[in-house]
C-alpha cells in the first residue's frame, strides 16, 4: 500500500472528467467539480468533456436564490486559476437542447506559454471530435 | 494488474455497491491487485455500521468489511461527501462536536486527493454508480 | 377527477415527460419542476410534444427555471410559471397529484 | 385542506428533498395543514442528525427539524427503509445491539402503515423523488 | 410502531400503485411491494399498474443468485392471499420492450365472490384505458 | 487506446446506451450491466441501433441477465455474455475504463 506523495511520483496521466448529468437536480455536477479543484494539486494533464445533459451545467445567469441551493455555477469560471483550461462541449448535445454558445457563461484562462494572453477554455466540438478526445485519455471519470 | 475501484452509490438502493463488490471479488480471486476502493457521492453510505437489512438480504457493509480484511483492501470514503450525508469516525465526530460516530469496521475517511492518487497509480480505474 | 402530473426529469435524458403526456386527459395539469423544466426549453423535441396537447395546461416551477438559467425568453409559448405557492394551489384545485418519478 | 409530504430521496443527492422542504413550508404558510410528512427510500437519510454541510449550504436535516418544530409537524422515518440504511434512533439502536443512534430531533421511526393511513387521511398525497 | 390501524376509519379509498421502473437495478421495485403488503391491512380498494420499465418486475423466470441479491419477484404471485388483485399491465409498454404476455408470470387469485374460482389478476390494458384507471383513483403513490 | 464501455441503465428509460454508442469508436466494446442488459433484448429499437454498429463488439453480463429472466432465446445475436470473471478480463484487456453512468 505504497504512500507516494504525487510529486514524488513523477507520473503524468491524462485525466478526463465526463460530464453528462445536470446540475441542481442531483449533486453530481457539483462534486464532480470538487473532484476536478482537489485533482488540480496533482498537476496531470487534465481535460472536462461536457455532453447531453452536461451542457446545461454551462448555461449563463443560474441564480439558485429561489430554491435554497448553493449556485456553484461562478467555480466554472475560476477553473483557469487553477490550470484547467481545456472544456470540450459538444455540438449536436447543445443543439438538440435548443442552446447555442451564446447560451453558455465564457469561461476564459491566461496563457502562461503565450504572454499571459486571455483565451477561451471551452472548445466546441462535434461528437466525432469528442470521441476522439475520450479515446485519448489515460483515465476516464464519470458523473 | 493494479485496479482502483470507484463506489458511488449507497447499499440497497442502487446495484452499483453491488455490482462493484463482485466485480472487486473477481479482481482479487482472479491474482489481481486493488490499489484502493474509493467511496464518493451516496457511496459514502456504504460505510456505516448501523446498516441492519432483512436477515434474508445480503448484507452490502459486512460484505465489503470482509472483503476488505480478507485482502488487506485499502477502502476510503471520500470526507467531503461523507459530511454532507452523515458519515463518521471518531476523529471527524469529534472535530465536528458530534455524540458519536458510524463508520463501519475496515473504512477510513480521507480525502478526494485519494481518488486522484488511485488514478495515477492504477492500471485500470473503474466506476460504479447511477 | 382531474390530475395534477408532476415531471422532474430532463426530457433529454429520460422518458419520463413523454409517458406523462401520453396518459394525462383532457383537463389535467402538467407541472415540470427540478430537472423537469428543461422540457420547457422552445425549439427542442421535447417542445413539440408538449405542444401538440392542447387541453392540457402546462405549468413550469419560476424558481427552477431561475436555478438553471433559463429565461423567459428560452421557453415555449403557452407556459404557466408558478412558484411554490402556486405549486400549492394546483395540488388544491386539481382532485389529485401524480408524480412521474 | 390537509396534505400528506412523502419524500423519497436523500440529502443533497436528489434535489427532491429541498423541492419537498419548500413545498411542505408553502402549505403550511398559505394555512393548510400537514397530517404527516413521511420519509422513504433513500428519504430516511434526511433524518440523521451527523450530517455536517458547508458553511455556505443549506443544512436540509435542520431545515427539517426546525420546520418541524415550528408547525408540530408529525414527521415519519419509514423502519424498514431506515434499517437498510442505517439511521436508527435510541430504541431501535438498542433492540438491535447498536451502540449508538444518529436520529434528528422531530423525526421518529415507524412502520410503513403510517404512509397508507396519510393517503387515508389525507385531502391530497404529494411524493417527491427520483 | 404498529402498522394495523388503532381503529377502521371506515373510510375506504381507491388507491393506486404506479410502478414504473425495473426491478433490481434500483430498489424502488422491491420497496413498492413491500408498501402493497403493508397496505393490504388496511383494507383499500387497491390496484397496481406497471407501465414503462415497470412492467419487468413481472417477467417470469428471474433468479438472482448469481448477483447476490434477494429474488423478491416470487412475491407478486403471492398478492392475491393479500386480496390485491388487480395489476394493470400496459400493452404499448411490453410491446416496446419485445415482451409479449407469456413472458410474464402467472398471477392468479381466488375470487370469493364467484365461489373461489381461480382467476388471472394481470389486466391487460391499452395506454388510453391506464389512463381511465389512472383517472379514477384517490390517490396515487408512484414508484 | 481502445475503451471498455460500461452501460447501466435500461435503453427504454434514459439516453445512455445511444449517447455511448454514438461516442463508441471501432475496437472499443460495450458491456451491458445491471439494467443496462435490457438493452440486448431482440426485436426493439434499442436492438436496432446496437446492430448498426459492426465494429464494436458488445457484451453482457449474464448474472444480471438471469436476474432479470432474460434467457438467450431472447437476446439480440452477435451478443457475447460473461459473468464478473469475464468482466474482469474486459478491463484488462482494453486501455481504460468509461461507465456511462
Amino acid at each position: 500500500m505504497s504512500d507516494i506523495p504525487e510529486e514524488a511520483s513523477g507520473i503524468v496521466k491524462k485525466f478526463l472528467y465526463v460530464n453528462r448529468k445536470a446540475p441542481h437536480g442531483t449533486i453530481y455536477a457539483l462534486e464532480s467539480l470538487e473532484v476536478v479543484l482537489i485533482g488540480a494539486a496533482f498537476e496531470q494533464d487534465v481535460s472536462l468533456a461536457f455532453l447531453d445533459d452536461g451542457v446545461f451545467q454551462l448555461v449563463k445567469g443560474q441564480d439558485t436564490a429561489d430554491i435554497g441551493v448553493k449556485n456553484f455555477s461562478p467555480t466554472y469560471r475560476a477553473l483557469g486559476d487553477f490550470e484547467v483550461t481545456k472544456l470540450y462541449v459538444e455540438k449536436e448535445s447543445l443543439a438538440e437542447r435548443g442552446l447555442s454558445k451564446d447560451d453558455l457563461m465564457e469561461i476564459m484562462y491566461e496563457d502562461e506559454d503565450d504572454d499571459w494572453e486571455e483565451k477561451p477554455s471551452i472548445k466546441l466540438v462535434n461528437r466525432t471530435e469528442l470521441a476522439a478526445v475520450m479515446a485519448g485519455q489515460d483515465v476516464i471519470l464519470s458523473f | 494488474m493494479k485496479f482502483g475501484i470507484v463506489v458511488n452509490e449507497g447499499p440497497y438502493t442502487h446495484q452499483a455497491a453491488d455490482t462493484a463488490y463482485q466485480f472487486t471479488k473477481a479482481v482479487l480471486e482472479k491474482g489481481h491487485e486493488v490499489y484502493r476502493v474509493f467511496f464518493y457521492h451516496d457511496g459514502v453510505n456504504v460505510g456505516t455500521r448501523m446498516t441492519v437489512p432483512p436477515q434474508d438480504e445480503r448484507h452490502i457493509q459486512r460484505n465489503w468489511s470482509e472483503l476488505g480484511e480478507k485482502y488487506k483492501l485499502d477502502m476510503v470514503v471520500c470526507i467531503a461527501a461523507a459530511q454532507r450525508r452523515g458519515i463518521m469516525d471518531e476523529n471527524e465526530a469529534k472535530r465536528q462536536g458530534l455524540d458519536g460516530d458510524n463508520i463501519a469496521p475496515g473504512f477510513r475517511i480521507s480525502g478526494l486527493g485519494q481518488l486522484i492518487e488511485a488514478g495515477i497509480q492504477a492500471d485500470r480505474l473503474v466506476t460504479f454508480g447511477d | 377527477m382531474s390530475i395534477l402530473h408532476t415531471v422532474n426529469k430532463s426530457p433529454f435524458e429520460k422518458q419520463t415527460l413523454n409517458s406523462c403526456i401520453a396518459h394525462a386527459l383532457d383537463g389535467d395539469a402538467i407541472l415540470m419542476v427540478e430537472d423537469g423544466v428543461y422540457g420547457a426549453i422552445d425549439g427542442t423535441a421535447a417542445a413539440t410534444q408538449l405542444a401538440a396537447n392542447k387541453n392540457i395546461s402546462i405549468y413550469a416551477l419560476g424558481p427552477d427555471l431561475n436555478a438553471r438559467g433559463l429565461g423567459e425568453a428560452k421557453l415555449v409559448s403557452g407556459l404557466t410559471i408558478v412558484d411554490y405557492n402556486g405549486f400549492v394551489d394546483l395540488a388544491v384545485e386539481h382532485d389529485k397529484t401524480q408524480s412521474w418519478l
